[in-house]
């Protein structure tokens, strides 16, 4: 499978219900310090321009705050795309970076578990 | 004259009869219910009392194809579709349905004869069972009949050991003639002890004392009039269950079905309890479930005795009473009549 | 039926006035070939066609029956096919429940404007059918010449 | 006794190419109730058509089977030429042996077998078909126009124009519509009242015109030219008549604090009011929902002071009936709920508006007179913060997006990019001082001048044209508002501090809409616009016979495409009041009555509300009389789709032309 | 059960209805017979409801609510859907029926025990768990659920969806899909191996009707197989077509009005399961439109009269399972 199959596949997400408004972008609180933003996630990952976004610094700057997901009109879900490519690197460097016995257990019950598993990643790279 | 035949020589027996005609004997369905088959090699006989059908479709079938028109062009051209029977046999018919036949020959070989049912009359043998272990439903004894020493044209009686035979008719005597090479001569004593039996269990039946007196007594006009049959009635589906499966109900229609090139002709059974039976072009006749209903049993126990010197249009067989979607029927009819 | 030794089916085939039957009138303009076994009856809808008629069709010795509409949306009577595709859906599961093939009914939609696809439907169908024989399971004997 | 004639069509060699179209004559000659075939050259010709005719009186012909091209080419052809004939024109029928045939067929054998079925089929059909007529149903020469807006007010205009009588059911106390709140018209800017108030006023002095202001439809019955509509006049405690629109009323009435809804809620009217000084008709109108004297029983101020003695209390909703023989539908629109938007803090901060806002706070019979302030700063105007210096458009808020818990709409809204552009122009033009941002996702501009006019904006006018949407509008505690939002061209994220936010707000069919539509017995699409009898040919027509479509009920559109379509529904009215008589098409389905089991499933599957039921007496078979419900088939108003066919398991309902018997008898021909 | 004579009691005497539609009893405990009783006398006089009542009455209404005053019905939870049904096709006067929803845990269906070898049964009892069949030759003992018949030993509901009054608790839908269970298997088979089973069990059609008849959704004033002019008029099939046409066009009129009473198969005097068919139509519904119970209310359209811009296209049936 390649790449892009591969981030579709992990991230459920259809690219191409993207219309390209940008609010995503217009939404992120990462925005400056990312080379690739939201919205650009979105198209390179529909062209199938993925070597980029994995030696991207970006990916590690998403927050997995949501608001692109929360905010765009069109459901296309940017932050999973931005997960889905995370952990395809992870996937090429073919290794986790953190055991599952070091997550402390008192962690916040509420605290959504895809936020727990993207800044574990951000941080442990 | 007796004849017997080791129970383990059955097969053999069949065989020999299936080697110059067709022969037809009950076969147990996947349903615990039986149905008349044609036999063939490895054929198992039920041993349930009756077959769900009666055997009254040897002779009127269902569906019978009385002839075709065929149209070529503009040209017709008539085919007659009569000449169409072989022999055959039927095996283990009950004493209820053999007398069947004997109500059905006065309906269709009186003047004029059909000669559609007279063909078949004439091809086909019919072999009676007596009957060992009758049900509960049963009440064929209320119109004289011995089920224990059926009708037809050879009787048989099954025991552990042999299968009794005894003809009845001269069709009778020409078919054991015809298969004496594996019979043995017997004392016509030999089936009275099965007969005593199960003439004792028969006279436990529940129905055993029911009595048809009140139709002999009454007039046709206080039975018809009678307001009994509303409420007999009144729950009657006007479905054809009970004729259908009745072996002495023998009215029909005749339907013509365009085939596209010709016509074929069929008489197919009908039932007076249908809303459309001999509906005319002033609609039907008889117009409610009431008069239909009434007209059924009036048929069986008061219209054709007073045509048949008493004889009633029923034989007690029971198909009616166990098959009934609401369990309406002729004992119903006769008890609640008699009960004045 | 069988013509020269060569098995040729029997194909009724019940078409929209609106689309399918102008489709079919189109792929004719376009001398579009489709084999001459597809036989047309003009139904104002797609929704008039009883469950009735396809029956009706086989019991006197087609080989497979299709139905052409409007595509869905498109019905001149707003909503008539809609109600075809429900009927025929459960029809033929029901034909295919009772062990008849299925290859032996179809329902396309065929616009006004697909006389090429008309013409590509009838010669597929046919072929389909051709490649399952006569009709034996829905034939009435009686019907047969 | 049947007595059909067959005729062969050569078609030149179109049909005899393939078709040994003798041996088809010929064939036809077996056919049991054919007397009569023969071929010809061209069948359609005069000549072929006089031989039809002739053969027709000649041979006493009860049917007549064309064996030809398409129906769909010469079926009318045929038809015609038997009624000239003396034979019903519906005991003609054509076997398609050139389309579906010759055309298609190469060679000659099959081609001339095939034909043979086809001419049987036809013949067999034929045999079924009986005499129709087609029905006539008087027609009632009044329309009804349902909404009072530009839509209904055109569609008045035009119809009243041909003469004919039209009533317009308005449910505002005025019509006008949304153009009466809009300051000024795209492309040509020109004032939005100035145009449409003389129509207002054309209406109310039309004497072909009635308006039932403050009205609402009730239920229609009936079909097409022959509606009976129930409209209720809701009460609104002043007699119409009496009432002259001065004034006095209003200036006295103590109840000040009743949200204005004709300025959307910016400022506050009176519980009694005229919604705007060019009101049609200018009645005032008591809200008893603030009115103190409905309330508590005491004031009564305005009855006093009315000279005219116009004030009565004790009105009460009444309910009119009207008969019609045509009604369009002209229900409008209103721009969508955006309080679910949380991301444009609509809610949070009154600076943040939409643009019908907008229109209102620009309008010189607005809020503020016409000065553009911050509504923040709305009581306290000549504040020097009050005007606003930054001013950011938002486009499709609420437009041409998936987020349907929001109350987004998928569609696009297609007005906004076009009044977005007029606000952004009329801003920069009367205050140069400001900057004027617009963010959109596409700028959509097809319409005559429409991209010229956004172009103007951005060239001449200088509006700063931003590709990328806004991602959040934070009010800030200087009463700024931070926009933050992306700009897609230059990949940059921009914050602006602005002072005026304005939302480009996705427009939606008006709520009464919907019941309006199950009213008419029209269908509506799952937006609740209603649709068209057909997308591209009959954009005006309802599927219901003598039921129109008129502005935005229909779909999104501007004022120029409001008026067109309102224009052509009275066109198409018109078609139908200038008949006597409406003729059908016979080929309708028909119940008999006596299978009928009432159980509803016919009317179920009806498009267009063709069926309906009554009990009825029968005399049973055993002559006692039944009351059954049945069904009966309007033949003004089916299409004859044979629907209700399938659906009718008694097999009571069938189609005349097209009946069970006729089809099966095809099938039966075709399979022989 | 007492209490339901006492109800029937009850209302008559009080003057709620001026009859009462019930169950009869017979000859024997398994031959009950619909009927209407119009005195407290005629009740005390064979008015019966146990473990054997398994008619429907709820068809019978149609004919009984036209008449003068209001009748008495009792029906079980199965019977209400099909009640439901007809007061949704306009073919009963609610106003002219009382009715009194009545407990069922399932009937004892005397073919299921005669298809176990039990013959010359001359009573039965029940005691809720077993039964005691006592027959000419001999008594015997079964567990009550291995008599129960095809409608009742996959029980749909034994919730009363529409009521006056109800006697007992009302009990619960179930949606544990056992009833569908022989529609897959007869789904998995090879279309050869389905149609020999069709054909095996159509071809034992004697054309009786009763299917027909008893069927509450079989309503019609006229069938299209007593009416001349459809067309598709039969009296008795006279060839294997007409045996599948019947049935598969009796089946396609009741399609999504048929709420799996099972009346159908109970009367069917040669044992057709001829429920299976009307359970693939239910079973096909519920796979492609969505979930859809015909009688559950008087509301909702039946599915063959509704549509949605999404349905599923015709092809399904090619593309899905079944076996090649």
């Amino acid at each position: 499978m390649d790449k892009r199959e591969e981030i579709l596949l992990i991230s459920g997400v259809d690219p191409k219900k993207c219309m390209r408004c940008g609010k995503c972008s217009a939404t992120c609180p990462s925005y400056d310090e990312m080379e690739y933003h939201p919205h650009q996630f979105v198209y390179m990952v529909e062209t199938g321009n993925i070597e980029p976004l994995l030696e991207s610094k970006s990916l590690y700057k998403c927050l997995s705050c949501f608001a692109c997901i929360e905010r765009c009109p069109r459901d296309v879900e940017p932050a999973k795309l931005v997960e889905a490519v995370r952990l395809c690197a992870i996937r090429q460097k073919g290794a986790n970076h953190i055991k599952a016995e070091d997550v402390p257990e008192l962690v916040d019950e509420d605290t959504p578990q895809q936020l727990l598993m993207s800044v574990f990643r951000k941080y442990s790279k | 004259m007796m004849f017997r035949l080791p129970i383990n020589e059955l097969d053999g027996f069949f065989a020999k009869i299936a080697a110059g005609r067709r022969l037809y004997l009950p076969v147990d369905q996947n349903d615990g219910t039986s149905a008349f088959a044609e036999w063939s090699e490895g054929t198992k006989m039920s041993e349930n009392l009756n077959t769900l059908r009666s055997a009254k479709s040897f002779f009127f079938p269902q569906v019978t194809n009385l002839c075709d028109f065929n149209v070529k062009d503009k040209e017709i051209e008539v085919i007659d579709n009569r000449a169409d029977s072989e022999d055959f046999a039927v095996f283990g018919v009950r004493g209820c349905d053999a007398r069947a036949f004997t109500i059905l020959d006065k309906v269709f070989l009186v003047d004029p004869i059909d000669s559609y049912y007279a063909t078949r009359r004439e091809h086909g043998v019919i072999i009676t069972l007596a009957c060992t272990m009758p049900e509960e439903h049963c009440f064929c004894n209320v119109f004289g009949i011995d089920a224990t020493s059926p009708e037809g044209d050879v009787t048989t009686w099954k025991t552990d050991s042999y299968l009794y035979l005894n003809a009845n008719t001269e069709k009778g005597e020409a078919f054991i003639a015809g298969i004496k090479d594996i019979l043995e001569e017997c004392a016509a004593d030999e089936v009275e002890a099965q007969r005593a039996k199960t003439k004792e269990i028969m006279a436990k039946l529940p129905f055993a004392n029911v009595s048809t007196e009140y139709f002999e007594k009454n007039t046709l006009l206080d039975i018809f009039n009678s307001e009994k049959w509303e409420k007999l009635s009144e729950a009657c589906i006007a479905c054809g269950t009970c004729t259908f499966v009745c072996p002495t109900c023998q009215c029909y229609d005749i339907k013509d079905f365009d085939t596209g090139h010709g016509v074929k002709r069929y008489r197919t059974w009908d039932s007076c309890m249908y809303a459309d039976f001999t509906k005319m072009a002033a609609a039907n006749s008889r117009n409610s479930q009431m008069q239909r209903f009434r007209q059924r049993f009036m048929h069986k126990l008061v219209y054709f005795p007073d045509n048949n010197n008493g004889e009633f249009g029923c034989v007690g067989c029971g198909r009616c009473l166990t098959r009934c979607p609401i369990s309406m029927n002729i004992v119903k009819v006769i008890k609640t009549f008699g009960e004045e | 039926m069988q013509v020269n030794g060569e098995f040729r089916p029997l194909i009724v085939a019940f078409c929209c006035n609106w689309c399918s039957y102008a489709g079919a009138d189109l792929a004719g303009t376009n001398r579009l070939n489709y084999p001459a076994d597809v036989k047309i009856i003009r139904v104002p809808c797609s929704c008039r066609v009883n469950p009735m008629f396809v029956l009706r069709a086989f019991q006197r010795g087609a080989d497979g029956v299709i139905l052409c509409g409007c595509h869905p949306g498109d019905c001149h009577y707003t909503s008539g096919n809609y109600f075809t595709r429900r009927r025929m859906t459960l029809l033929f599961s029901m034909l295919d429940y009772f062990g008849i093939e299925k290859e032996r009914t179809r329902v396309e939609w065929v616009s006004a404007a697909e006389g090429a696809k008309f013409a590509k439907t009838m010669n597929e169908f046919v072929e389909a059918v051709t490649k399952l024989g006569e009709n034996k399971r829905l034939e009435d004997l009686r019907c047969k010449k | 006794m049947h007595r059909i004639g067959v005729f062969v069509c050569h078609c030149g060699t179109n049909i005899a190419a393939t078709v040994d179209v003798k041996a088809v004559a010929e064939a036809a000659l077996n056919e049991t109730g054919v007397v009569f075939s023969a071929d010809y050259q061209y069948m359609c010709s005069e000549a072929g058509q006089t031989l039809v005719q002739d053969t027709i009186k000649e041979h006493k012909l009860t049917g007549v089977v064309v064996c030809s091209c398409s129906p769909r080419m010469h079926e009318a052809t045929f038809r015609k030429a038997a009624a000239k004939a003396g034979l019903n024109s519906y005991m003609v029928e054509i076997a398609n042996i050139r389309e579906q045939c010759s055309w298609i067929h190469k060679d000659m054998m099959s081609g001339t077998e095939k034909a043979v079925i086809l001419m049987r089929a036809a013949v067999a059909k034929v045999k079924l078909n009986a005499p129709l007529t087609p029905g006539q149903t008087p027609v009632t020469k009044r329309a009804l126009v349902i909404g009072g807006g530009i839509a209904g007010i055109q569609t008045a205009l035009d119809i009243a124009e041909a003469g004919f009588d039209v009533d317009i059911v308005e449910k505002q106390p005025t019509i006008g519509g949304k153009m009466t709140q809009i300051d000024k018209t795209f492309p040509t800017l020109d004032c939005a009242s100035c145009i449409l108030t003389p129509k207002m006023v054309d209406c109310a002095q039309n004497e072909k015109i009635h308006i039932y202001s403050y009205s609402e439809v009730e239920s229609v019955t009936g079909f097409v030219g022959n509606f009976t509509v129930k409209i209720k006049r809701k009460a609104r405690y002043i007699d119409e008549k009496k009432c002259t629109g001065c004034g006095e009323c209003i200036e006295k009435c103590p109840m000040k604090k009743v949200p204005n809804e004709f300025n959307l809620g910016l400022d506050n009217r009176k519980a009694i009011y005229i919604p705007f000084a060019q009101a049609v008709p200018k009645v005032a109108t008591i809200d008893s929902n603030y009115c103190i004297k409905l309330k508590t029983g005491k004031c009564g101020l305005c009855s006093t002071v009315c000279g005219a003695g116009a004030i009565d209390y004790t009105q009460q909703d009444t309910i009119i009936e009207e008969k019609y023989g045509a009604i369009v539908a002209a229900t409008g629109y209103n721009p969508i709920n955006i309080e679910k938007f949380d991301e444009f803090a609509y809610s949070q901060s009154p600076d943040v508006i939409t643009s019908l806002e907008l229109e209102r706070l620009m309008n010189a019979a607005g809020p503020s007179n016409g000065t553009l302030v911050r509504p923040s700063y709305l009581s306290n105007q000549h504040d020097p913060e009050a005007h606003p210096h930054t001013i950011v458009f938002v486009q499709c808020v609420g437009s041409r997006s998936t987020e349907c818990r929001k109350g987004s709409k998928e569609y696009c809204s297609k007005i906004c990019c076009m009044y977005t552009a007029k606000h952004a122009m009329l801003i920069r033009e009367k205050y140069p001082d400001t900057d004027v941002y617009v963010f959109y996702i596409d700028v959509r501009t097809p319409g005559k001048l429409f991209d010229e006019f956004y172009r103007r904006a951005v060239e001449q006018y200088g509006v700063h044209y931003i590709k990328g949407m806004v991602g959040k509008v934070a009010p800030k505690a200087d009463g700024k508002l931070n926009v933050q939002a992306s700009d897609l061209i230059s990949n940059e994220q921009l914050h602006i501090d602005a002072d005026l936010v304005v939302l480009a707000t996705a427009i939606e069919p008006d709520k009464s809409a919907r019941s309006i539509g199950t009213m008419l017995t029209a269908s509506m699409d799952t937006n609740d616009f209603f649709t068209e009898a057909h997308p591209k040919l009959r954009p005006v027509e309802s599927p219901t016979a003598g039921v129109f479509l008129s502005g935005v009920a229909q779909g999104p559109k501007d004022i120029p495409e409001t008026v067109t379509q309102a224009s052509a529904a009275a066109a198409k009215v018109i078609g139908i009041l200038v008949k006597d008589q409406l003729t059908g098409n016979p080929c309708v389905a028909h119940s008999d009555e006596l299978m009928c089991n009432g159980c509803s499933a016919c009317e179920k599957v009806c498009p267009y509300g063709a069926i309906t039921y009554s009990d009825k007496e029968f005399r049973q078979p055993d002559r006692t009389v039944a009351i059954r419900r049945v069904a009966s088939v309007n033949p003004a108003v089916c299409q004859g789709c044979g629907a209700c066919t399938v659906a009718c398991p008694s097999g009571a309902m069938d189609l005349k032309g097209f009946s069970n018997q006729q089809i099966m008898a095809e099938v039966d021909a075709i399979c022989r | 059960m007492q209490e339901v004579i006492d109800t029937a009691k009850r209302l008559l005497s009080d003057g709620t209805v001026n009859r009462v539609a019930g169950w009869k009893a017979g000859e024997f405990p398994y031959d009950v017979t619909p009927a209407v009783f119009t005195t407290v006398e005629e009740i005390d006089n064979g008015f019966i409801y146990n473990d054997f009542c398994a008619p429907n009455l709820s068809k019978y209404l149609i004919k009984e609510s036209h008449k003068e005053g209001k009748i008495l019905v009792f029906l079980k939870p199965c019977d209400t859907y099909s009640f439901n049904q007809l007061l949704k096709e306009h073919r009963i006067l609610r106003e002219n029926v009382y009715i009194v929803g009545v407990p069922c845990t399932g009937k004892v269906d005397i073919g299921t025990v005669r298809a176990m070898g039990i013959k010359g049964i001359t009573d039965m009892e029940s005691d809720g768990e077993n039964v005691t069949i006592h027959t000419l030759y001999g008594d015997k003992v079964v567990p009550k659920t291995e008599t129960l018949g095809d409608k009742c030993r996959t029980c749909k509901s034994k919730k009363h969806v529409i009521y006056d009054e109800l006697i007992g608790e009302d009990g619960e839908v179930n949606n544990d899909g056992a009833r569908f269970e022989l529609v897959e298997k007869l789904e998995k088979m090879t279309p050869d191996e389905r149609f020999e089973f069709w054909r095996g069990e159509l071809s034992k059609c004697i054309r009786c009707n009763a299917c027909r008849n008893v069927c509450p959704a079989c309503s019609c004033e006229n069938c299209v197989f007593d009416n001349p002019g459809s067309g598709i008029q039969q009296r008795a099939a006279t060839d294997s077509f007409e045996e599948n046409m019947f049935h598969l066009i009796r089946s396609f009129h009741v399609a999504g009005r048929c709420t799996d009473c099972g009346e159908c198969t109970r009367v069917c005097p040669q044992n057709i399961p001829l429920h299976l068919i009307n359970r693939k139509y239910i079973k096909d519904i519920n796979v492609f439109y969505g979930e859809y119970q015909a009688g559950e209310d008087v509301m909702s359209r039946a599915p063959l009269n509704a549509y949605t811009f999404t349905d599923c296209e015709p092809g399904i049936v090619y593309e899905r399972g079944g076996n090649e």
